[in-house]
């Protein structure tokens, strides 16, 4: 096995990849795309630990194994939600949904 | 029957509540409701009087107290005593008072608020009687300022008149600047021996001797207080564009000048000087001496009678009064009474002079009523206690009548005016007769009533360890009273009607009978104190006694009067003399006497002004630094801040991504403006936020 | 009835507004007169508290009479008592009092009577509660009941900045008691064992317990009250609220609501932290002086009749502070009767300051009501046509300058007699303001009363009765304590040497 | 130090996950960035291979590539706009939000990632991982039994998703 | 699992029935023809009803444990690393967030009598959930517990928020929340996963022993760690900086969920910030979190309050008040740690049970005991608002404070109560949130500390602040006029619901006593 702080620096990339992709891309969409490549930066953190630490008790795997799951459970929501807007407002844009402001 | 004496201002008291509740069903009655309570009070006066001279023999000094207020441990207590100066002054006060009352019937007669009038004169005589009766410093001083009050309701009983209202308000608020005085002399007293009642004060007064009180810079403060008179005097009396600049200089020079005489040391005083000294601003607020003597001639607006009883007989005697009952204190040390003397005796010259230009016949009046208030403080100050309280009584009669008889004249002719009087001789005879004889008296003509208490005032002060300045003083005062009475009497009475227009007639009798009784006693009140024999200095005295007969001081006092009253009769009753070839050289001293020496001017330079200035500015501190500045501006910061935070959003952040929208746009990459309420821009901040927060505290710390 | 009488006295008024609820708001004149009667009951018992008070039973620091102590929030020591002492029972009377006389006057009140009358019924409660409170927890609870009455009363029934005048004294005030709130915990966190208990803290040495926090927990207590009293230079809201209140509400600010500050130093700062108190005696002292003179020339400027009264209100209460600062004053020679009486004199001028500027607040609102203007320059020449109202104005403007004979005098008399013991100067100052009290007085009674008639108010109606029965007993009490004040000095006298006898 | 096979294998295999999540957030045709999040997704699922945890590595594929991926292609078509590549689909807010990212970056590396190079501890494995460390039946295991109640949360939790999108996705006719 | 751990948990899984069962009876009573069957058997009444005894249960439990030994712990997976902890704490927590929903549903069942007939099921089911999953949020003591019983909110929650489907502000603040939350949540599991790596454990309490320990692999990475986690939490209580979305969320969403929002979910965070500080990071180990909170606290009170004031909507405005009023909370919170922690080196909570029998932490704690009475006070007086609001902006269909011009005439009842629920809201007695507030104070002058004195001070210096905006609702409805004077006559269940909120923010003034004893025990 590597190093985990290999698996850590590709991680943090990652982590950062998608805090930067929520920053900027206007799609919600691709919003949604970018917290998962979140989730998946924290899932290789926990998967790396799980194998590197004392007493390989499989708790980070377990916890990833949830966090896949209720990823998915996100994704679903969120799309069902990014479906509702475009119902209304006719576009996902998420720099023109700023109904609300100040 | 002295403990009855507290019935002596009930009664007016109730005849004053009377009349203000009952006063429109009372109409014209109320004249005589007061009339009868100064009657019986009069009455009750004269029982008290027998019981004190035949039955207690004069002796010691009857006090009865009650408690009157708990003061921590201890209590406070009210009451009244009597004595010999007491029944004195309850004489003067009860004839005085019921003679003008009576009097006031005619001349008020027809007055819209005529029921009001008695109320404020018995009110007035209440608190006056109560003044004199009372026993502790606090009841006197609450007397005090309670006959200031009716003072002032009298003073502006015609309110309609803005002179008349302007000129209670100033002789209320000078008077209370005096009160200030006298207020903290209480206190100190108080503080000092821990009671309020004079006896007990006396008692302690040794203990005040002793040397406590270190002013410090008393010479500086001293010359500070000139030069800001000498920069209001250069004020008042200049003119045009010089008049800041040579205001500020004579302030200057006067007060460097001052500097440099007055010595600076710290002036050691005793307690009793200083509570003394403290007293006597009160009495000279009061009684009207050098420098509060300003309000005094405006007072002349209210009623003649009121102007007889109150500002010439009583009232301003009053201040007179206190100095003398408050004796034990003043003789402690000499300080106190040696200003007593000096500021009296300049009083009494200053106002004679200022008597002398004045038309107006109440003027007149005012100021020889000043100027013999400072015959009195002299007499006092100069340890002529009994001669000092003696004119105070034979004057209260010759000037109540001197007033009552001017406002018979006023009430005949309808003018104060003496330029458009003149020949009222023949038309008003018992006026003039009863004046003649008051101005004989006030004048110090032998065998009158003045004439007997001025001497032994001359012969006090010629006998002063402090020098003969005052003595002299005494007798140039003597000589110019002597000299505008007989002016006064010439323009009004004697030569021709000036003006035609004017239907002068002689008064109704209850005018005419209370100036004839008046003019008896201005005969007579002066033969208790007879020179060597006097009844008077029997009962009212103190300490060592009176001094030898002086035939000298006589000569002198007398010669001054009869060559004033030959002056003047040589001037205005057989014009010999004239003034005209004068003028050129002396104008100006007849333009500074008109203008009172513009003391008037030099109050409203250096005090009234400055006040009016400041309560504007501090009106305009609290309104626009305290309010608005600190308070509001707390406010509005809060309210900046918050739109701060509406802003942060809008400029800075949106500032920010504008700024970055305009580097886009110079790059090429034209793209939209504004857009916030944006969810991207939340997750920017919040990533920012974080990484800011771990930056600064994981980092960096 | 003694250990009922005080939570009836507070109650009942809140009782009161609970019936008005019920009355509906179109039956206006049955709902302002049980207002009125309702009013009366409280009236009616604190006279028989008064009668019944002990004036040599126990006083503050050691007890309290008609002591109620009833355990209510027990896990945090909060308890429910009550209880009076000398310095109590006069502000309870003078409470119950005014107010009465504030329903009376607002009879003509056609605006949502409902509200105004349940309100002011209100506002009673939290006025007497704060009087009566002996728990710093209940007492603080008073305390803030009485902001939300008044809001509404000056926001609703206000002049024309009505809403910026109440968001202002809310604001203003609460500033102060949420300082305060902190303070108390501060002490509650002293007391052994825990307790909000007022007698409990005065007995517990808190200074030596706070030590170095003493002088913080002092700085927050003295801003909650400094504010109500209000000091310089904390005063600006007062001008603003009471301009802006209707009349009756200016007569509750002025006449009880700024008390409850003076209050708050005699019923806390003195008993439950002297040395501390102690230690600041010289900037409060200053701070009063400064609000005794600054107040008096401030009012002397203005223009507006209410206005001028209000900035009178802030020179007056300076000596209630000057009082309260000399009693605690560091001076070699002062005894325990010179502390006393500057006690007494501050607490009288409470007293009295209540009873003349109340009946000088009505004053205004009479003749605001007729002219519709308090603009001074506008009036002028009313002595002659509406004596009565001249007269009663007059009084009470006398009263005010502290004209001995009425009651005023005693309360400044005895607040520089107490000074004087301390420090000549501040005395001679304090003296400088009364000249320039009287100057101001004098000059509006000339302005308002005297000269010549406007002839706008040609036909101004005299005073009526509603206005004369509001006003006589103020006027009354002004007259009679002026020359026989001894059965009120005799109440505050004990409590004042028992609070005196702290600083030795 | 030598390189291992291993390492070789990691180093390829996150350069190409790390290079996709690249393409994912700046590319701007959606469909083509959301093809390579498939790509990063597998990346990951090769780094969890490399990490031991196979059956990670199969639910990934499973999940995400499968589930997730197809998922946001269907919502991405169903909402069919701004796919074409004339649009813009980066807000041009990347100029804060580039040194922002970088900086978050920095952080993770300064404050986590190279404070926890540094400190040894004994918290880390001894020896090689067991020889079931990352089998189905291990997990299984754990999961039935004390990581049950989680277990049935999530199915919960999938409920209330399915439920919600349903409920939001659908479209009411009124 | 034994049969008194299913007890524990019988609140949650009791809900989540309740869920189903709703969900069943919504789509039955749709699909009947004409909502015939919806007229009689609504699945408003049945939730309103149904959560009851939920309610009751949640006392029980309560009492029980209370009665069965405060020694006794009750932990799911064993003692030694449990996944959820029942303790009084989060029962206490819990009971709050159920009430809460209680009422809410009551609000829900007035509003959502026009906008959405259909989908009530679905939507009373996602209640029920997100109750449930607030249960478990009170109740986690380990971090995958806490993340899943989070996320199970959230999800709920962002449903909840969009639920007004064919309105374009609900579906806005739906999207928002969803992908702000979805970040932060992302942020908080990074953050985990870090404190996994670094403690090699999930578990709070073993966390703790391991930090205290300094069995950790390094502090500076700890305090990393535990930073991105409190972005995860204090987004679910909006604390700034993680409140962005709250605003424009509580405008948006449907004005029972706002309340819902800003009470339950609100309460639930608080909790798990609370246990998550408490027991997994004790000061003592040098992880410096104390400072972080007692800024962001500052900063919370501050720029909530100061942003509330220009609000023209009152549900925007209220949201802000919310964010204030979290700062104040979290006095309590920091006050409790600075009181336990320097004194117990060893952790002070073992085993994620939030109290010992550690004399600090005893009945003397103002801190933790002002937290949660504070929330159970912001219950009251926040949900009097919300029922207010609802009433209101129901007949005047605006939740702008203009529209509330007025109301004083057109309704006085509702008028007089908003009074006092903002008396309260500003902590003015003789209300609940008084007491609340006083609480919070002693907590922060019992530690004594001079970083928490000026941060009461800062609370002080902001509940003036506060009393300006809300007075200003305040003036509006008793100072402006209204256009029309009509009365405006809110329906029996809102009138009920303001009146119970009523007789609350009283009632916990005056009788005080009962919930403090109550909030003791569950601390002690």
């Amino acid at each position: 096995m590597p190093p985990v702080t290999w698996y850590l620096y590709v991680s943090a990339a990652l982590f950062a990849l998608g805090l930067f992709g929520i920053m900027t891309r206007r799609n919600a969409i691709a919003m949604l795309m970018s917290i998962e490549l979140m989730l998946n930066a924290a899932n290789i953190n926990l998967v790396a630990f799980s194998g590197y630490l004392r007493g390989h008790t499989l708790v980070g795997q377990i916890f990833a194994l949830f966090v896949i799951a209720i990823a998915a459970a996100e994704s679903a929501v969120g799309l069902a939600i990014i479906i509702n807007v475009y119902r209304t407002v006719k576009h996902i844009d998420a720099d023109d949904i700023n109904l609300m402001k100040w | 029957m002295i403990q009855l004496a507290w019935l002596i201002p009930v009664i007016p008291l109730a005849a004053f509540a009377a009349i203000i509740f009952l006063g429109p069903k009372l109409k014209g009655n109320a004249a005589y409701v007061a009339i009868a309570a100064i009657v019986s009070s009069f009455l009750v006066s004269a029982g008290i009087g027998c019981d004190w001279f035949f039955v207690h023999h004069a002796q010691t000094a009857a006090n009865f107290y009650a408690d009157w207020i708990p003061t921590g441990t201890s209590v406070l207590r009210v009451g009244f005593g009597v004595d010999s100066l007491t029944i004195m002054m309850l004489f003067v006060v009860t004839i005085v008072s019921m003679m003008v009352q009576i009097f006031s019937i005619g001349y008020m007669h027809g007055d819209p608020r005529y029921p009001r009038f008695f109320a404020y004169l018995s009110l007035f005589t209440a608190a006056m009687l109560s003044l004199v009766i009372a026993n502790t410093i606090l009841l006197m001083y609450i007397s005090w300022e309670l006959v200031g009050l009716t003072s002032y309701l009298l003073i502006g009983f015609w309110f309609e008149k803005p002179e008349a209202m302007r000129a209670a308000k100033k002789a209320f608020l000078v008077t209370r600047v005096g009160d200030i005085g006298f207020f903290l002399g209480l206190l100190l007293l108080y503080l000092n021996t821990g009671t309020v009642e004079l006896a007990g004060i006396f008692k302690q007064a040794e203990l005040l001797k002793v040397p406590q009180v270190h002013i410090p810079a008393l010479g500086i403060v001293a010359s500070i207080i000139l030069g800001i008179m000498a920069y209001g005097f250069a004020g008042a009396v200049m003119k045009g564009a010089k008049r800041l600049p040579g205001a500020i200089f004579a302030g200057l020079v006067i007060f460097g000048a001052a500097f440099i005489l007055i010595p600076h040391g710290a002036v050691q005083m005793s307690l009793a000087a200083v509570a003394s000294l403290l007293l006597f601003w009160g009495a000279v607020g009061k009684s009207a001496q050098f420098p509060l003597h300003v309000w005094l001639p405006d007072a002349m607006q209210g009623p003649t009678p009121v102007s007889a009883l109150i500002h010439a007989a009583t009232m301003v005697a009053a201040g007179v009064y206190l100095v003398a009952r408050m004796y034990p204190i003043f003789s402690v040390d000499m300080t106190a009474l040696n200003v007593v003397a000096v500021v009296g005796a300049f009083t009494a010259v200053f106002a004679a002079t200022m008597g002398i230009v004045m038309n107006d016949i109440k003027q007149v009046l005012a100021y020889s009523t000043i100027s013999q208030l400072g015959y009195m403080m002299m007499g006092l100050g100069v340890g002529g206690y009994t001669a000092g309280l003696f004119h105070l009584m034979t004057h209260a009669y010759f000037k109540a009548n001197l007033f009552l008889g001017s406002g018979s004249v006023i009430h005949g002719t309808g003018t104060q005016d003496m330029r458009q009087m003149g020949g009222l001789r023949k038309k008003m005879p018992y006026t003039f007769w009863t004046f003649v004889i008051a101005t004989a008296a006030l004048a110090g003509l032998p065998g009158f009533a003045g004439f007997f208490s001025k001497d032994e005032i001359l012969l006090a002060a010629y006998h002063w360890h402090g020098g003969k300045m005052v003595f002299y003083a005494g007798v140039i005062g003597a000589f110019l009273t002597a000299f505008y009475m007989t002016r006064l009497l010439a323009m009004t009475f004697f030569g021709e009607a000036k003006d035609k227009e004017i239907h002068a007639h002689e008064s109704s009798k209850v005018m005419v009978i209370p100036l004839m009784v008046l003019a008896t006693l201005s005969v007579l009140a002066g033969y208790i104190g007879l020179p060597g024999h006097s009844i008077f200095a029997h009962y009212i005295s103190f300490g060592a006694g009176e001094h030898e007969i002086s035939w000298t001081v006589m000569a002198m006092g007398s010669g001054a009067a009869l060559f004033g009253i030959g002056l003047a009769s040589l001037i205005w009753i057989w014009p010999v003399l004239r003034f005209a070839p004068l003028k050129p050289a002396f104008g100006w001293v007849q333009t500074l006497l008109a203008n009172k020496y513009y003391m008037d001017d030099i109050y409203d330079i250096v005090i009234i002004r400055p006040l009016m200035v400041s309560t504007k500015a501090m009106f305009a501190f609290d309104r626009w630094v305290i309010d608005y500045v600190i308070v509001n501006g707390t406010g509005w910061i809060t309210l900046q801040l918050s739109t701060l935070w509406a802003i942060f959003d809008r400029y800075v952040v949106d500032g920010i991504v504008n700024l970055v929208g305009e580097l886009a746009k110079r790059g090429g990459y034209a793209l939209r403006y504004i857009q916030t309420g944006i969810v991207q821009q939340y997750a920017l901040i919040l990533v920012v936020c974080v990484v800011l927060i771990g930056w600064y505290f994981v980092l960096l710390r | 009835m003694n250990s009922w009488i005080l939570t009836l006295i507070t109650f009942i008024p809140l009782l009161g507004a609970a019936i008005l609820i019920f009355i509906p708001k179109e039956r206006t004149l049955v709902i302002k007169w049980t207002a009125v009667i309702i009013s009366l009951i409280p009236l009616a018992l604190s006279i028989w508290l008064w009668m019944h008070y002990n004036p040599n039973g126990v006083q503050f620091p050691k007890g309290a009479q008609f002591l109620v102590d009833i355990p209510w929030v027990n896990q945090l020591g909060v308890h429910y008592t009550l209880g009076v002492d000398g310095v109590s029972v006069p502000m309870v009377f003078l409470t119950t009092l005014l107010v009465t006389l504030s329903l009376i006057y607002s009879l003509f009140i056609e605006t949502r009577p409902k509200e105004y009358f349940s309100l002011f019924l209100l506002l009673e409660t939290g006025l007497l509660g704060t009087f009566i409170a002996l728990d710093f927890f209940l007492f603080y609870v008073f305390w803030e009941l009485t902001l939300v009455p008044m809001y509404f009363l000056i926001g609703i029934w206000g002049g024309p900045r009505r809403e910026y005048a109440s968001i202002k004294f809310f604001l203003y005030t609460l500033v102060g008691s949420v300082a305060m709130l902190l303070a108390i915990l501060a002490m509650y966190f002293n007391t052994q064992p825990h307790s909000f208990s007022m007698l409990a803290m005065a007995d517990a040495g808190m200074d030596i317990r706070l030590g170095a926090s003493a002088p913080l927990v002092f700085a927050a207590l003295f801003l909650g009250f400094a504010v109500k009293v209000p000091l310089w230079p904390f005063h600006t809201w007062l001008p603003d609220a009471h301009v802006e209140a209707p009349t009756a509400g200016s007569v509750i600010l002025a006449g009880i609501m700024l008390k409850m500050g003076t209050y708050g130093f005699l019923r806390v700062l003195l008993p439950i932290l002297p040395q501390t108190s102690r230690h600041f005696w010289v900037p409060i002292a200053v701070l009063a002086l400064i609000s005794i003179i600054y107040g008096a020339l401030v009012a002397m400027a203005q223009k507006d009749l209410k206005k001028l009264i209000a900035y009178s209100s802030v020179s007056h209460m300076g000596y209630v502070i000057l009082g309260i600062a000399a009693a605690v004053g560091v001076s070699h020679a002062v005894t325990i009767d010179d502390r006393a009486m500057a006690l007494n004199g501050a607490m009288l001028q409470m007293f009295n300051h209540g009873i003349i500027t109340g009946a000088l607040f009505l004053l205004v609102g009479v003749i605001y009501e007729r002219a519709h203007t308090r603009d001074l320059d506008s009036f002028g020449g009313l002595g002659v046509r509406i004596p009565v109202f001249a007269g009663l104005f007059s009084l009470a403007c006398f009263g005010s300058l502290g004209l001995p004979g009425l009651s005023g005098f005693w309360g400044e008399l005895f607040v520089l007699r107490g000074v004087f013991a301390v420090n000549i100067l501040l005395t001679a100052l304090a003296g400088i303001g009364m000249v320039v009290t009287a100057a101001y007085l004098l000059w509006t009674i000339q302005r308002v009363l005297m000269g010549s008639l406007n002839p706008k108010y040609a036909k101004m109606p005299d005073a009526n009765a509603r206005e004369i029965v509001a006003l006589a007993p103020l006027m009354a009490i002004m007259v009679v304590f002026g020359f026989w004040p001894k059965p009120i000095v005799d109440i505050l006298n004990t409590a004042s040497v028992a609070i005196a006898r702290i600083f030795g | 130090m030598s390189i291992t096979g291993y390492q070789i294998a990691f180093i390829i295999v996150a350069a190409m996950t790390v290079g996709s999540a690249v393409m994912v957030v700046i590319l701007p045709n959606i469909l083509r960035s959301a093809l390579f999040l498939a790509f990063t997704f597998l990346g990951v699922a090769g780094l969890y291979v490399l990490a031991n945890a196979e059956l990670l590595a199969a639910m990934q594929v499973l999940i995400y590539v499968g589930a997730i991926t197809v998922l946001i292609m269907f919502a991405l078509v169903l909402t069919q706009q701004l796919m074409g590549a004339k649009i813009k689909q980066s807000s041009r807010g990347w100029l804060l939000a580039a040194p922002a990212a970088a900086l978050m970056f920095a952080f993770l590396v300064k404050g986590f990632i190279q404070p926890f190079n540094k400190a040894a501890s004994g918290a880390v494995a001894s020896g090689p991982a067991p020889a079931d460390a990352g089998t189905l039946v291990s997990i299984a295991r754990m999961l039935l039994q004390p990581y049950v109640l989680p277990f049935e949360l999530a199915s919960l939790i999938l409920l209330a998703a399915l439920v919600g999108a349903i409920v939001i996705a659908k479209e009411d006719k009124e | 699992m034994t049969k008194f751990e299913f007890i524990c948990v019988a609140p949650m899984i009791m809900l989540a029935a309740l869920g189903i069962l709703v969900l069943l009876i919504g789509t039955i009573t749709d699909r009947f023809p004409k909502g015939r069957l919806n007229h009689w058997f609504p699945p408003e009444y049945f939730s309103a009803t149904m959560i009851v005894p939920v309610l009751t249960m949640q006392g029980a439990l309560f009492w029980a444990i209370l009665h069965h030994g405060a020694e006794e712990i009750f932990c799911l997976n064993g003692a030694a690393n449990p996944l959820i902890t029942v303790d009084l704490f989060s029962i206490a927590m819990g009971f709050i967030a159920v009430a809460g929903t209680f009422v809410v549903m009551l609000m829900s069942w007035e509003y959502f009598g026009d906008h959405n007939t259909k989908n009530r099921g679905e939507y009373f089911a996602l209640l029920f959930f997100a109750t449930a999953a607030i249960l478990f949020v009170t109740a986690s003591t380990d971090l995958i517990m806490i993340y899943l019983a989070m996320e199970f909110l959230s999800i709920s929650s962002y449903v909840l928020a969009s639920y007004w489907k064919n309105d374009a502000k609900s579906s806005e603040a739906g999207l928002k929340y969803l992908i702000f939350g979805a970040t932060s949540s992302a942020i908080m599991l990074y953050g985990m996963s870090m404190l996994y790596g670094l403690t090699n454990s999930t578990n709070l309490g073993t966390i703790a022993s391991a930090l205290s320990r300094g069995e950790v692999m390094s502090l500076p990475g700890a305090l990393t760690a535990v930073i991105m986690v409190l972005v995860g939490l204090g987004f679910k209580i909006a604390l700034v900086p993680f409140h962005l979305w709250a605003p424009d969320v509580y405008e948006g969403a449907p004005t029972p969920i706002t309340a819902w929002l800003s009470v339950a979910s609100k309460a639930a965070g608080l909790a798990v910030i609370t246990r998550f500080l408490l027991v997994a990071i004790p000061m003592s180990s040098g992880v410096d979190w104390y400072t972080v909170v007692l800024i962001l606290a500052g900063v919370s009170m501050t720029l909530g309050n100061l942003a509330a004031i220009p609000q023209k909507n009152i549900k925007r405005m209220l949201a802000y008040s919310s964010i204030a009023q979290v700062g104040y909370m979290l006095i309590g919170l920091l006050a409790a740690a600075a009181t336990i922690s320097p004194n117990s080196p060893d952790s002070a909570v073992k085993m994620g049970y939030m109290a010992v029998s550690n004399q600090n932490i005893g009945t003397s704690n103002y801190g933790l005991a002002g937290l949660m009475i504070y929330a159970a006070s912001y219950l009251v007086m926040n949900l009097g608002v919300f029922a207010v609001v609802i009433g209101i902006e129901k007949r005047t269909g605006s939740s702008d404070i203009e529209s509330f011009a007025g109301m004083v005439k057109r309704a006085p009842f509702f008028a007089w109560s908003l009074v006092l629920f903002m008396l309260s809201l500003a902590g003015i007695p003789p209300t609940a949130g008084f007491i609340g507030k006083l609480y919070v104070f002693a907590g922060a002058i019992q530690s004594a500390r001079t970083d928490l004195l000026v941060l009461a001070i800062i609370a002080i210096a902001n509940s003036v602040i506060s009393i300006y905006y809300y007075f200003n609702v305040v003036r509006v409805v008793f100072m402006k006029d209204a256009e029309t004077k009509a009365p405006l006559r809110p329906s029996v269940s809102l009138t009920v619901v303001v009146s119970l909120m009523l007789i609350f923010t009283f009632g916990i003034f005056v009788a005080a006593g009962p919930l403090i004893n109550l909030v003791r025990a569950a601390i002690l």
